[in-house]
């Protein structure tokens, strides 16, 4: 759950509303709609399996995009399970082992939870603008609505997509759609956003779908069902002693 | 007559104790090294049938094409059904579920948290049912090095070398880690009853062992299992039979439309072990059969001696006016109570030792160096139907047939001569 | 001497008896030098596949590379120092960069593992000339193991995704250029060979490997930042294997000694019974009992020398046609390195100590029914009068 | 000079619970040279003490003394040497080993004493010469008549020149011509050799070129003459 959060947050972050028509404008305006000091998102995710579809809610609480913790509501065999991220570090605690497990290296690289996302897609929470060099690249119009459409490069090495696709509204300059590439252009997943809504003065996605275009399925949805910006949140809450609590 | 001759057969120990003790040794030897051949010819297609086949197998269909990914969210459902209708539609194959699944071995500091971290490639296979024959199929037993087999929910045994690695001792917990068959995330604490070593470091690697009951709770399995193996009662694999029973198993209840439906593999469909199999088949028939000329030779030469060493007592009773023809009448007999008698005893004899050898294995670890193999560090016989008679062929008919011979002998000399030799 | 001229004189007189005996343990014998002859072959076959296609003589490991944890291999590579690559110069080394990778052949998923390797080398047996090519595109080779099990035959293409360095995934259309026959699962199965460029290029990792194959013309030698991994490391489970296929070998090898020795045996007991008055008679003109018990054994024992004669009578040329050509065992996929037709290998080692076996326990089997001479009257011997 | 000493000779056997005395008490002097008969029904101990006298068998009570040893102290070993290099024994049914030859059966006797090749083959041909089976010494025993048969045992017994020769009823198989033959040739060899012949027997023919003869009657010298008869023997010869 987390690292859906994160990749959202990610996404998020880098979607400012705006006027302007350079690419670092438009993702600037994309940030200030999608980035806060601090929020606390109430969520669930859809899971869509071969057999079956599965619900998750969770709320999670953010500072910065460095620190974030979530705890899992809902169902009830993941009611507790807490999970903790500080930078580049991941831990998960589960209550009916009162266990803390650090998830690292190569765990990162798996799936989470049979999702569409890895461990590390959540992890990655850097600022498309300090990893991504971007042009517009053309205008399109998506269910109606018209959007800039900008082709982000990879301009650092360690970064997961050499290069992005991202169709930004160009009224509320909330991303829309985002496909992932691979170095050879090799579309490799593929994410929705949408049920824009006004939050806090901000517009903001409530329903993103992400898909892993080579794998079969129906994708993994995530719903915002509540989100608050800029509450007061303990700073204890994220340190691992907190996971047991 | 014949209770006549078996008298004579009882009383007289040195002219019928050593044939039919030797004549026993032999078919003990033919029966058990027929068991042999069949069992070490086919130790990679059992252990193969124990380990991963079954002897015959099934999946769901979309499970069996993703099989290396080890996909439990693609599990077989309503395997209790499942189970139900195959014990009663194919009651002569024991079933069994088992479910593969991976993810972590988390090992905690006295904090609870990771200390050491590594993949697992778990199995779960019934270790708590008492008519469970899992462990005994699996070699789980004699492959454990320290502790014990799990007794309870709850236990689990994990490979040695990570045990080592990471000096997990047995009654530590460790955390599995991984997700269910719905995809949620899984975390389970098991107390280490022990730690095992089959052999290959492939299998080693990340080893974790539970109960399978263990594992439909914790992987959310209720009622599900990665696969339904299917094991012959006899213990024996059977391809023709198998071969059937699969084909009318997935006209039965198998759906290329439907890829959550089951779909039936025998053995060598889904180890890909055909050519060997019948290699296998025809190096044991080709050993077993010269084996059987061999013994038979040596037990022709028994029944030639038994018979050679009577000529004195031939004698006397020609003198006392036995005719030869019932003499040559009444040494035929004694073979075949002599060659009956040894290869009861013998088979007897053989069956059991290849019974046991067939359950305990001869274990041969100790005396190599080096043995990381799982499979022929244990010898194992294999017995099958063939084996309860095929020791009367050299057993009856090679004894029999050698003091034929040797009594052809009485023919060819003259009464008066077989009669000096009675004075000796 | 004395004692094994009577011996062979006696056995030679006894006829018919004799050569069945002698047969049995001959045939025994061959049997032994045989299946064991067959297991050498297999062994050093089995060795010098693994060798030739596989492992040279030795590699080198990146110090993380573990080849059973594919975890390891995310971080198990570095660059060819000035010295490693003058050694690859002189064709003592070859590199070969190894990287994790997801294959959807067919629009299934499959882990796989790519495999760099020169075009140019000539150290392993893989075929990698094939990869060497101007045409636009990636080519890759792979093993018919590999093909079968991905339904793929050649000039297939199939898409495959993996993450270089940095783990930015990157991923394209390889196309098989061609498929080799192999007997070493371990290079076949779930492998994928591109040109060693090819994949620096890929994984952005210029002039690197996980791991170094020596050929024979390597002289030894540490170098530095590598770990050597020699022969008995690399080729464990096959010696494990090998030996273990050994032991089970032994007990058809006792078993059917003991066929053989039960004939023996047999015959010392009815010769020594029918032959009391020629006991008697050895005793009277002046043997003592332990030189007639040795008359006997040697006797018993000399069928193990016989045999051996017989055994070599048809058992050399069986093993020269064998040898020539060999025992076809097909094409089993068994995860074991085995050669489709074994050479068996009779080295002569095993045949003397198959020999020294057979003599010894002949002897052995002779000498006991031999003992009860020390215990018979002669008196009662010269009447035959013993049961 | 005795050769052969009997004192007070006790032999008895266990049968069932109880004892068969074979020999009972028996004293008896051989001296170089002999040619006796040890006569009897079956069962008066004649074989019996022949085996004695060979160190086949010892002493129950009393004493044996062989060529200065004592039967009853001689190890295995000791009484193997006694009969390979002094004694040699004749059976009724020959026991000539069936797989060799002629020559080599004979040879077997000097083969135990290492004797070496040179000396060996022409003690054997001597030894041929002697029972005129010179013409036969690659023929295997059963390709001989009863006494030819009996000849190489005797030549087997004699080729070693031993002091002594035990004969158990050597005749008991032979016609009456091949009887006559045998003890003609031993005769002769008793004479040029000197050797000691003691033969068991109950055959008349036997009997009429002895010349001592003692009974034996249940196990005791019942009678012990010496005969001359040197007239008669030497015409037969």
């Amino acid at each position: 759950m987390k690292k859906n959060i994160s990749i959202l947050i990610s996404i998020l972050f880098f979607t400012t509303i705006g006027f302007a028509q350079t690419a670092d404008e438009i993702l600037d305006k994309v940030d200030k709609n999608m980035s806060a000091e601090n929020r606390i998102i109430e969520s669930s995710m859809i899971i869509h399996g071969k057999r079956n579809s599965r619900t998750m809610t969770s709320i999670s609480y953010s500072v910065g995009d460095k620190q974030s913790f979530t705890e899992y509501l809902s169902p009830a065999r993941e009611a507790g399970t807490k999970m903790l991220k500080l930078e580049n570090q991941l831990w998960i605690y589960s209550p009916s082992t009162d266990r803390t497990i650090q998830i690292s290296g190569h765990m990162l690289r798996q799936s989470v939870m049979g999702s569409d996302l890895s461990y590390e897609d959540m992890m990655d929470d850097r600022k498309l603008k300090d990893v991504y060099s971007s042009t517009v690249i053309g205008a399109e119009e998506i269910e109606g609505r018209k959007t800039h459409v900008l082709e982000l490069t990879a301009k650092v090495e360690n970064v997961s997509y050499h290069s992005r696709k991202l169709w930004v509204d160009a009224d509320y300059f909330v991303p829309m759609k985002e496909e992932l590439f691979a170095k050879s252009g090799q579309l490799l997943k593929q994410t929705t956003l949408s049920n824009i809504k006004k939050i806090e003065g901000r517009w903001f996605p409530t329903k993103m779908v992400y898909k892993d275009m080579l794998k079969q399925g129906d994708g993994t949805e995530f719903i915002i069902n509540d989100i608050k910006f800029n509450q007061k949140i303990p700073e204890y809450i994220f340190t691992k002693a907190a996971l047991k609590q | 007559m014949i209770k006549f001759l078996f008298k004579g057969i009882l009383r007289d120990r040195s002219r019928s104790l050593l044939p039919v003790i030797i004549v026993s040794i032999g078919v003990l030897l033919t029966v058990f090294l027929s068991g042999y051949f069949t069992g070490v010819f086919g130790d990679i297609i059992d252990i193969n049938a124990k380990f991963t086949s079954g002897h015959v197998k099934i999946m769901t269909r979309v499970y069996a094409e993703n099989k290396d990914q080890v996909p439990n969210d693609l599990a077989l459902m309503e395997v209790g059904e499942l189970k139900t209708k195959l014990n009663l539609e194919y009651s002569e194959m024991e079933w069994v579920s088992r479910t593969h699944f991976g993810g972590l071995i988390d090992v905690p500091d006295e904090n609870g948290e990771t200390r050491a971290q590594g993949p697992a490639a778990g199995r779960a296979v019934d270790l708590f049912s008492p008519e469970s024959q899992e462990i005994e199929r699996m070699n789980i037993g004699n492959s454990v090095v320290k502790g014990v087999i799990p007794t309870k929910s709850g236990e689990a045994i994990i490979s040695d070398d990570f045990a080592e690695r990471f000096s997990v001792n047995i009654g530590d917990e460790v955390t599995l880690f991984g997700s269910t068959m719905n995809g949620s995330m899984m975390f389970h604490n098991f107390i280490v009853s022990g730690t095992i070593r089959f052999g290959p470091a492939m299998l080693d690697r990340g080893a974790i062992i539970i109960d399978i009951t263990d594992a439909q709770m914790i992987l959310d399995m209720e009622d599900a299992a990665s696969e339904v193996l299917g094991y012959f009662k006899d213990g024996l694999y059977d391809t023709e039979k198998a071969g059937l029973i699969s084909a009318s198993f997935n006209e039965k209840y198998s759906n290329v439309n439907d890829e959550f439906s089951p779909q039936m593999f025998k053995l060598e469909e889904d180890a890909g072990l055909d050519e060997y199999l019948m290699l296998a088949d025809s190096m044991s028939g080709v050993m077993i059969t010269f084996f059987i000329i061999a013994m038979s030779i040596v037990l022709w030469n028994t029944g030639l001696l038994g018979g050679l060493r009577r000529y004195s007592e031939y004698g006397i009773r020609l003198a006392l006016g036995e005719e030869k023809k019932h003499i040559f009448k009444t040494i035929i007999y004694e073979a075949i109570l002599i060659g009956l008698l040894g290869s009861v005893i013998g088979t007897i004899l053989g069956i059991s030792l290849s019974y046991y050898v067939q359950e305990t294995g001869i274990d041969f670890s100790n005396i190599m160096e080096n043995t990381t193999m799982m499979f022929p560090q244990v010898f194992r016989t294999l017995v099958k139907p063939a084996h309860f008679f095929i020791g009367f062929i050299p057993g009856l008919f090679a004894v029999v047939l050698g003091n034929a011979l040797a009594g052809f002998a009485i023919y060819k000399r003259k009464t008066a001569q077989l009669f000096k030799e009675l004075e000796v | 001497m004395l004692a094994l001229k009577l011996a062979f004189k006696n056995l030679l007189g006894a006829g018919l008896r004799t050569w069945l005996n002698v047969s049995i343990l001959s045939f025994a014998f061959v049997l032994i030098i045989f299946y064991n002859g067959l297991l050498d072959g297999w062994n050093r076959q089995g060795i010098k596949d693994t060798k030739e296609w596989e492992i040279g003589e030795g590699q080198f490991w990146h110090p993380e590379y573990d080849e059973l944890d594919p975890f390891t291999i995310q971080d198990a590579h570095a660059p060819l120092s000035e010295k490693i690559q003058k050694l690859v110069n002189e064709n003592k080394l070859t590199p070969i960069l190894i990287s994790e990778a997801t294959a959807y052949p067919q629009g299934r998923m499959r882990s796989v593992v790519l495999k760099g390797i020169d075009p140019k080398q000539t150290i392993s047996k893989i075929p990698s000339a094939g990869l060497e090519t101007t045409e636009k595109g990636t080519f890759a080779i792979i093993g018919k193991r590999m093909a079968e099990a991905t339904k793929l035959k050649e000039g297939d293409n199939m898409l495959v995704r993996w993450r270089d360095k940095n783990g930015t995934y990157d991923a394209r259309e390889i196309q098989i250029a061609a498929i080799f026959k192999c007997n070493v699962p371990p290079v076949d199965n779930g492998q994928i060979y591109v040109s060693l460029d090819v994949l620096q290029e890929m994984t952005n990792m210029p002039n690197e490997a996980t791991l170094l194959v020596t050929s024979k013309d390597f002289e030894g030698g540490e170098l530095e930042n590598w770990a050597f991994k020699d022969l008995d490391f690399l080729l464990k489970d096959f010696h494990a294997l090998i030996s273990a296929k050994k032991g089970g070998a032994s007990i058809m090898q006792i078993v059917l000694l003991v066929l053989a020795l039960l004939a023996i045996f047999d015959t010392q007991v009815l010769s020594i019974f029918r032959r009391q008055k020629e006991i008697g008679t050895y005793i009277a003109m002046g043997m003592t009992r332990f030189q007639v018990v040795g008359i006997f054994t040697v006797e018993g024992g000399a069928h193990s020398i016989l045999a051996a004669i017989v055994g070599a009578a048809y058992g050399i040329p069986l093993f020269i046609y064998l040898d020539k050509v060999g025992i076809t065992f097909g094409t089993p996929d068994m995860g074991i390195t085995i050669s489709e037709t074994i050479y068996p290998y009779y080295s002569v080692q095993l045949i003397i100590m198959s020999l020294l076996l057979v003599v010894i326990s002949a002897t052995i089997v002779s000498y006991l029914p031999a003992r009860k001479i020390s215990k018979m009257k002669p008196t009662d011997a010269l009447k035959g009068k013993l049961q | 000079m005795a050769i052969i000493e009997i004192n007070n000779l006790v032999k008895k056997f266990p049968v069932g619970k109880g004892f068969f005395t074979a020999l009972n008490d028996v004293n008896l002097t051989f001296g170089e040279g002999e040619f006796t008969g040890l006569v009897g029904p079956s069962g008066s101990g004649k074989t019996t003490l022949l085996n004695i006298i060979g160190s086949l068998d010892t002493p129950s009570e009393g004493s044996a003394v062989v060529l200065e040893k004592s039967i009853a102290e001689l190890t295995h070993k000791q009484s193997a040497k006694l009969r390979n290099q002094h004694i040699g024994f004749i059976f009724q049914t020959y026991n000539l080993l069936p797989v060799y030859t002629v020559y080599e059966n004979v040879e077997f006797a000097l083969l135990l004493q290492n004797m070496n090749g040179t000396e060996r083959k022409k003690a054997v041909m001597q030894a041929l010469e002697w029972v005129g089976l010179t013409d036969k010494i690659k023929s295997k025993p059963n390709m001989l008549s009863g006494g030819e048969c009996q000849r190489v045992a005797i030549a087997r017994s004699m080729v070693k020149k031993p002091q002594i020769v035990l004969a158990d009823e050597p005749t008991a198989n032979l016609d009456s011509k091949n009887s006559h033959h045998i003890l003609q040739t031993m005769e002769k060899l008793n004479e040029e050799l000197k050797t000691t012949f003691i033969f068991a027997t109950h055959d008349e023919k036997v009997m009429k070129y002895m010349k001592r003869i003692i009974s034996l009657k249940d196990g005791q010298v019942d009678n012990d003459v010496q005969i001359n008869h040197s007239e008669t023997s030497n015409l037969k010869l």
